[in-house]
């Protein structure tokens, strides 16, 4: 009896007529739920690729060569200026004899050819590691191609183009694919909470024929879609999330990236899939209602 | 309080208009009765009074508004002050019958004791406070009539239409429906009653009566 | 033809049963009417005659057939032997009047020339062979009762319960339908109607009579 | 007139309900047409990176190094010999000169290191390519390795090892989100279908109530739903078939994959659509009948 006093505003009528179609709230949910988990799964794909991609092209290291007129101690000294400077990670001096070690190490099985050699050819050099994530290109490589010390910047700038062209093309044809996605789910969206107005277009025309303003109408089943859209986000979050700490193997890809780190929700996406599912739920719930109250005139 | 002018409607895809150059007046407070045959055009012309549907041409007219001319904000306003027992019943199935006679007061603010009040003691007066709990979609014929008499009632509005109220009543629970609707007419109210029933007419005495017929207008003799 | 053995039925949520201790026969080509007040129980009780529902106790027996059980697969058969007329019409909105009369016929695999011919000579018989196009969303309240009438009497069925066959019909209009059903028992069939109008009883002049009240059968006297 | 004597099968009864609803079916197609769009680009894509991957696994170049003793002209005509096994394509003779000269090449700025040699330190060898898509592994390196004039096999397999033991992961990753996805799919379309039923429960229960049989009921809406389900598959299919048309730009990515060759529908995908589709439409059919006629006898 309280209750009948009350003043049932918009909000507690959505939740009624939530409670009183059970099944039809179901079908909302869970058809909202696996169209956001859709979306989240590429957003989450898309964001966790490009930051691993980013580093690849970025975090990289430079090989700084040194005149041959440049002693070891002017060059480990150059090598601690440089650690210094904002962009840079590490900075580590490296001899030519160490540098010659290394190469032989790395020639592995035909290092013998190397034994025949008069005398070392490699130069000393600085190997400077940039911060990820900063593009070293535009600053950092000019402002030490003009130190006086420095013969060259050897950067791995050509199998670097090459990977962010791949990378850019895939850009592109991710925002495409985004794109058309996040229209395919807004559409689905919409048609579900569509379809689920429809179905009550009775009680909407009763409403209307008993001096209900639009707005009394719309209002509770805009925000029911809204609920709905929001609970649903929710669980597409978690189904994601827990899907991927399920899918998230400790397996190493080529490149050095991580399986792990590809597999990890970004905080951006609860933020997203909310928004999308608000969006098609209001725009559903608008579209569909709309549509009851326009036909129930013209009957 | 009504007027029609010369309304005319046709339905697409039918042969003959089911309004053919209707024109009359309802005063204030008169009890006017619309009789006629099955088919003889009287729920389209209530309908047309509460802006469910529009004439195909002439006027109608309820209190001040020109129904044709209406904007889509005012038409909620008209409705709250017109009750009407709709022929079909249009209760909410899912709703308890307390919330589909609520619906009416709640549209228009409506809330809190009073509410509560006016709601039971309407539903007292059909008989019906027992059911108050029970879903519309389990009532049988007549509760469900008596709910849609109810819901049209609890508003007290100025202009009421009933569109065959007793159709699914018998003759006690009709002749307590006529009843209160003649105690409606008697406290200000304006009323017209469809019906295709002569048993009514004859009930409420000197009332007027409209006789309606493949959508002419023939006045009571 | 039906026999009903102390049945009771008791709906959730409601204190008093629809139906208590019901017990009677019709006999094969009888005339009944099954009269009572708003609420008395002539609904529930034609509903378990065509196994819509089930009683909470008691036995339901329609020709051989004991309706508690019935096998899923037999109820459509034994419901093609039933014509029902609905309180509530229960017309297909969608489609037209023809299609909505001949569903009765194609659901037991009627077709061709012999189904529109009785289609439309059923039509005839309730006056609205000139709306057979129209469609039923768009008849007016006791257009869509004759459409009622017409499915219900197309498949010439051996037992006929009509609930409420005039309530939304004018004096003619009703007493052509009466006489409709009356031509039909006099062929050979089982007729049972629900009414609360006392009118009809008297039309039908030596009919028996069942008068239920609140659920409790009191026998004609 | 003719019409109404004709006996009004099933298929007659659909297709005449999807016209009376033409709001509903357009809903309903354009929902199914999305879910299924969506499955058709993942399997597009994983089925076009799995024929890349394999490509890039499997046609791979051999080093066959030979012993010191076998001379340039024996060398030679081994390489002849190769070339007519199945499963090679190429096989080219490269003398210790030539190979010497490509490895100073290869040094690029450092070959100045290679001029102290003494001899050259490089043996004779034979390069064999393998026809695409066939793993030598098992069946041509053990052939290699028995012959009396080849000292050892080199493959890049440890490259190779890396990248296949990524895509072994990948592949498990793609099936776990197809498998979901699939689930996902058959969700929404059948949660669409059983809404479009439910919406015409009362044509349902009227037809019930006059005595047809369970089939008569079901079977026309199980077609309907089949019906939209191929129509939305067809339509899916042409939709990626364009979009991958306007997005298959000539571009290159890394590891020598094109993408065109990415972006190509795959034959089996329309078939796998249409399959999906037919599957969601009979369950969803299924499943909204079944539950309308059960509430239909407890009301
Ligand atoms: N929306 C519509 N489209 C087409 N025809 C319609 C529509 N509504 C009503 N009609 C037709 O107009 C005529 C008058 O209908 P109306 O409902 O006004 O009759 P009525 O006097 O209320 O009859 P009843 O006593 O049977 O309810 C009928 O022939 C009906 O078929
Ligand atoms: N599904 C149901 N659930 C609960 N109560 C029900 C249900 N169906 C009917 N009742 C109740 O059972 C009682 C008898 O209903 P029934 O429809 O049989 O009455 P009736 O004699 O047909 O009345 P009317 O003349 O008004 O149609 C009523 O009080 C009704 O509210
Ligand atoms: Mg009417
Ligand atoms: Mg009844």
């Amino acid at each position: 009896m309280s209750r009948r006093g009350a003043r049932q505003g918009a909000l507690y009528r959505a939740v009624r007529q939530m409670r009183e179609n059970p099944w039809l709230t179901s079908v909302a949910v869970s058809t909202l739920t696996v169209a956001l988990a859709i979306v989240g799964a590429y957003l989450t794909l898309v964001l966790n690729l490009d930051t691993a991609g980013r580093r690849l092209t970025t975090g990289a290291a430079l090989m700084v060569v040194l005149h041959d007129d440049v002693s070891p101690s002017d060059g480990a000294s150059l090598a601690r200026e440089i650690i210094h400077w904002p962009q840079v990670v590490r900075a580590r001096f490296v001899s030519r004899g160490e540098a010659l070690a290394r190469f032989r190490r790395q020639l592995g099985p035909h290092a013998g050819l190397l034994d025949g050699l008069g005398a070392n050819p490699l130069p000393n050099a600085v190997e400077v590691e940039l911060t990820p994530g900063i593009d070293g290109t535009e600053t950092v490589v000019p402002r030490l191609a003009k130190l006086v010390q420095v013969a060259e910047v050897v950067t791995s700038r050509p199998w670097l183009n090459r990977l962010e062209q791949a990378m850019t093309v895939m850009g592109r044809l991710a925002l495409a694919v985004g794109g058309l996605l996040f229209l395919g789910v807004v559409l689905l969206s919409t048609n579900t909470v569509r379809l689920a107005v429809y179905l009550r277009r009775d009680e909407l025309e009763i409403m209307d024929l008993v001096g209900a303003s639009t707005d009394y109408v719309r209002v509770p089943f805009v925000l029911e879609a809204l609920l709905q859209a929001l609970l649903a986000a929710g669980l597409a979050s978690l189904l994601l999330w827990a899907l991927l700490g399920l899918l998230g193997a400790p397996a190493e890809l080529p490149l050095g990236v991580r399986l792990s780190e590809i597999l990890r929700l970004p905080p951006q996406v609860p933020v997203v899939l909310a928004g999308v599912g608000a969006l098609a739920g209001v725009l559903g719930g608008m579209l569909g209602v709309g549509r009851v109250l326009r036909n129930q005139v013209r009957r | 309080m009504v007027r029609l002018h010369q309304v005319t409607k046709h339905f697409p895809g039918r042969a003959r208009p089911a309004l053919k150059d209707v024109s009359f007046r309802v005063a204030p407070r008169e009890f006017l009765f619309l009789n006629g045959p099955s088919g003889a055009g009287k729920t389209t012309l209530l309908r047309l009074l509460y802006g469910a549907d529009f004439p195909t041409s002439g006027t109608v007219t309820v209190g001040k508004a020109d129904l044709g001319r209406l904007s889509g904000r005012k038409l909620p306003r008209l409705r709250r002050r017109v009750g009407v027992i709709f022929q079909d019943f249009r209760l909410v199935p899912r709703r308890d019958v307390f919330e589909n006679v609520a619906l009416a007061l709640r549209v228009a603010g409506g809330r809190g004791k009073s509410l509560v009040e006016r709601v039971e003691k309407t539903l007292a007066m059909v008989e019906l406070l027992d059911k108050a709990d029970a879903r519309a979609d389990t009532l049988s014929g007549g509760e469900q009539q008596r709910v849609a008499v109810a819901r049209a009632l609890v508003g007290r509005p100025a202009l009421l239409l009933a569109d065959e109220p007793t159709g699914n009543l018998d003759p006690d629970n009709g002749r307590r429906v006529m009843q209160l609707l003649a105690d409606f007419h008697a406290r200000g109210a304006t009323v017209m009653v469809a019906t295709h029933d002569p048993g009514l007419l004859a009930q409420a005495g000197g009332a007027r009566v409209l006789h309606l017929r493949d959508g002419r207008l023939e006045e009571s003799p």
